[in-house]
């Protein structure tokens, strides 16, 4: 059993998470409630990630954020380190790859706010940030909180993007999900078998409070 | 005349994308009726006042401070303006107690003097000892009230209901009708009413404005605009039955009549000024004021008007019965006549029977002639 | 007495989910109107009826066939039963023409043959021409008569129409109304009406069923229910106003009266057997049959129950005005008058005016005290 | 460029639609109509791909189609060769992982057509064929076809699943996805970036045409 594999894992997710929700919540407000030309573009943008092969990603990122880009050039006068192949790199891959799963639940949660109870807060006398408080985030807490498990649980079982952007450095890139995968190729059945059932739990808890969120949702609505 | 400075003074006008051209005015104390069919632009009008949607031109003010007003671009946020709204869904807040919901349109002041004055509003819509239940473990009447105690809560400048009580069986909106009625004996300020129900209008409010495809096509008090609608389609919107075409045939100011030739009948009316010999005329009458001759003795109308013709159809309703009269000297629509169902007995109208009737001369009311847009709109309809 | 084996009989009973107690006859070419509040059970007997949903313990047949019997274990497929359906959403196939729509009422036959017969159906509901539109492409009148078009398609054994007019707007309800008259003349078929519209029953049903939680209360001609009510439940349902409370006084068969103890007042009502002196009863009268006494001449019902007041509100609408009194020697709820304006007008009748009233004998309906579960429903949705 | 990894990925995401479209609208209709007990348990095991990282889930089916498994056992008994690291093994781990992306739009079409307007097809007198290929089918088009794009690109690019299951034998299991991640490996860019720009070109195209035909049914609701 890799422990610092696991224990990194589970900080790549708590970091992901930490900054996808809120940036998720704006972007999902705006989604489900503004009409716009281009609006259909920003969607299909969005769910880029959910269709595009993890390998096209991740090569995609290698080369945006490598050593050669303008991007990883400015990180690397900055921090005196290159953004690929550290967590760093990973932390952003991960959260562009966990968009669409952090965005839709959230989007179609806020969807089911109608006009008429956003207005009603209005007409109350809200600010917005009273609203948000008060009224949106609370009626879209089961899909905040399916957001919140599915980017905890994909970011800790994501495997192509985090292989080629990560590598599988020991500590600092090899999550659960890449160890796995080396000691399967080692034959090392019986620690890949450990890891694989940690994982399997931690999937079936994400899946479980999901649905429990949405079915509290369903119950309070009927 | 009523202090301008208070009350509600809408005007708006847009082209797209619904097109609105409307004038409003409701006094303190007031109740004023919208009324009009769906997508005649009545909620919008509401969503406008209340600051939740921009109209492109016009101007809001109430209680002497402009709320809107695209010259000056002057828009006051919604939360500023303080209206009390009823939605047409209540559009209450589902994970809030009835409490908590009327405690939200008290602001956010101190929490115990905010929960007091909420309890006093549900005890004022009646609602003591529900204050712990969510939306969902009321009734549609009862949401109703929470909406209304969570609309007053905010002391609200002005009052708008948007059909708050279409979402209600009948019997529990009788009941809704009355409480408002009691309520609004305490409300020192204007209440605009958005419904598509006729009765509705007339029974609740004090002024009535007719909209049609977003444009006001009168306003007054409900029974004058009912008596003395200003064109056909005014008179199709407030259901009159008898709405007819017909030419002036003489001007007898002197003697307070307007004579009529409709079909090969000629008509007296009440003096309607600004029309000429000659000229086509729309005219209508209530059913009501249709009078049955007795068969057995005189009665006092029978020299007005006397029209006869044939029994075609009775529709009884309630006490009331509603007799189309295919009228002899002319061919199409059938003349309307109500009456209680009694009178119709005693006096044995029944279908096929010939009848004499009566129009009676000051209840008919002549409009200019309009080129009728209705027939077109009901054959596309059909 | 009509022929058994022809029309529609149903029976259905079950405890959960929804209580059903039924019991309904439809003959051919007749319209039997189900009348309720919303979740009274209409539409689960409609569905039932149809065979789109199993009721626990019942029978349909129609035309001598056993379509369900739970007894026996009968449950005819849907597609077999030939129903025509109208769902109040009209539920039109939305990817299909109007022709098409009608078309698969048609079944699956020849081609050729089914499209003529469609168009000959549009034409019988005049939407000749539009065969070609999607439904989103129709307003809501032609969408209803698409799916009566498509309903009639199946050459029916019985037409089931569900609220077919609740979601269209007034005018072209009434001109719907006036269609589904011209068209039953033609068709020779029991026809159900689900409605929770009194005026639509009364205006379209030859027989009607008042259903209230699941059960039937009351079946019969609406005029005759509404005049003779079974009981308070049913009285309130078909929208009386004047219900109240008595005890019966006296017994007397042989002149035809049976007398009430009415607050401080003796009434004499038609006789009706069945009580005794000194049962509680309660009783209704339409609010036409109180006849307003006139101030200059006595008229001819002066001497059966006068009853004095004064009066306490008036609410007009249209031609009829309902008017409130407050009985000298009655506490509590007020006793209701209908009549036209111009009577009103005449007679000086107004708020706050005392006025003497007479309450038609034969017109009284006297019916077994109910405990009124009405008044607890009441206060409980306050 | 390979193209035999290219031309494996085309065969393998055709064969997974051709068998997942018609079990997909089977285990749709029947999910978005029925209630039951263990409803929600259904629903949760076949979000499991979901989340499930693509590794845990590989290594699952490796275990159980392993040639040590019983599964493995019985269709090397009767095939004469081992399921896994073959292109039949690599079929049905493409099948099971794409379960939810096929019935999860096809659920929501389903859902979308009214038990009122499929009463009304039984009240015209259809079978139950007649009323799946006359009015069910019709107008659950879009979601069928958001089904059927979704699955392609998702078989095409699977990653962690295919390098678990299949391996990388050419020509047998190293699909495209695979092929780029080697490419990578082998500091071939120029070969990994023409691949990578071919899936991204698949990837654009199955995301317009979900969008389109989810607007047009918006439309022709409107």
């Amino acid at each position: 059993m890799d422990w610092t594999a696991f224990l990194l894992s589970l900080k790549l997710a708590a970091w992901t998470v930490a900054i996808l929700l809120p940036l998720g919540i704006f972007i999902a407000r705006h989604l489900a409630w503004r009409r716009y030309p281009g609006k259909a573009f920003v969607e299909a943008a969005l769910a880029l990630p959910l269709v595009l092969p993890p390998t096209v990603l991740g090569y995609y990122l290698l080369v945006g954020l490598g050593r050669a880009s303008p991007i990883g050039q400015v990180y690397e006068n900055i921090f005196g380190a290159p953004l690929v192949f550290t967590f760093e790199g990973l932390l952003i891959a991960s959260i562009i790859f966990n968009l669409p799963f952090a965005v839709q639940p959230m989007q179609r949660a806020f969807e089911t706010i109608s006009q008429e109870i956003r207005d009603a807060a209005s007409c109350c006398g809200m600010t917005s940030w009273r609203k948000l408080w008060r009224i949106e985030l609370p009626l879209a807490w089961p899909g905040i909180m399916t957001a919140f498990v599915l980017t905890f649980a994909h970011t800790i079982g994501e495997f192509g993007v985090v292989l080629m952007v990560g590598g599988s450095i020991p500590g600092e890139t090899r999550t659960a999900a890449i160890a796995i995968y080396d000691r399967v190729q080692a034959f090392d059945n019986a620690a890949a078998g450990a890891m694989s059932a940690m994982l399997l739990v931690i999937s079936l808890i994400a899946i479980g409070i999901a649905n429990l969120a949405t079915s509290r949702a369903g119950a309070r609505r009927g | 005349m009523a202090d301008r400075s208070k009350g509600l003074d809408v005007s708006l006008e847009q082209d797209a994308p619904i097109p609105l051209n409307a004038r409003l005015r409701c006094e303190p104390g007031q109740v004023l009726a919208l009324v009009g069919p769906s997508g005649s632009g009545k909620s919008t009008i509401l969503s406008a006042i209340a600051g939740l949607r921009n109209i492109a031109n016009g101007r809001i003010s109430c209680n002497g401070s402009v709320w809107y007003d695209s010259a000056k671009h002057i828009n006051m946020a919604t939360r500023l303006r303080r209206v009390g709204f009823v939605f047409q869904s209540y559009a209450l807040f589902p994970h809030l107690s009835a409490l908590a919901n009327v405690m939200e349109g008290l602001g956010s002041g101190y929490r115990g003097s905010r929960e007091n004055r909420a309890r006093e509003l549900l005890e004022l819509v009646r609602l003591g000892g529900l204050e712990a239940r969510r939306p969902s473990e009321l009734s549609g009447g009862q949401q109703q009230r929470v909406a209304v105690a969570r609309a007053l809560a905010r002391d609200p400048n002005v009052l708008l209901l948007d059909e708050p009580f279409s979402s209600v069986d009948r019997v529990t909106r009788q009941r809704l009708h009355r409480e408002l009625g009691h309520l609004r004996g305490e409300l020192q300020m204007p209440i605009v009413l958005v419904t598509h129900d006729l009765e509705e209008a007339v029974q609740l409010g004090d002024r009535m404005s007719i909209l049609h495809r977003g444009h006001t096509l009168q306003e007054g008090a409900p029974r004058d605009i009912m008596a003395r609608p200003a064109n056909r389609e005014v008179a199709r919107l407030v259901d009159l039955k008898n709405i007819f075409q017909a030419r002036i045939a003489a001007q007898r100011p002197g003697a307070g009549i307007t004579a009529l030739v409709w079909g090969s009948t000629t008509l007296e009316a009440g003096y309607a000024p600004g029309f000429a010999a000659g000229d086509l005329v729309d005219w209508v009458i209530p059913s009501g004021r249709v009078i049955l001759h007795r068969r057995r003795r005189p009665s006092r109308g029978i020299r007005e008007n006397p029209v006869r013709g044939r029994v075609e159809s009775m529709v009884a309703l309630g006490d009331t019965v509603t007799v189309a009269i295919k009228v002899d000297s002319l061919d199409g629509y059938p003349l309307f006549m109500s009456m209680p169902v009694h009178a119709a007995e005693r006096n044995s109208v029944a279908p096929g029977e010939r009848v004499g009737v009566s129009l009676i001369r000051d209840d008919i009311h002549i409009m200019p002639a309009q080129q009728s847009e209705t027939r077109d709109d009901a054959s596309a309809d059909i």
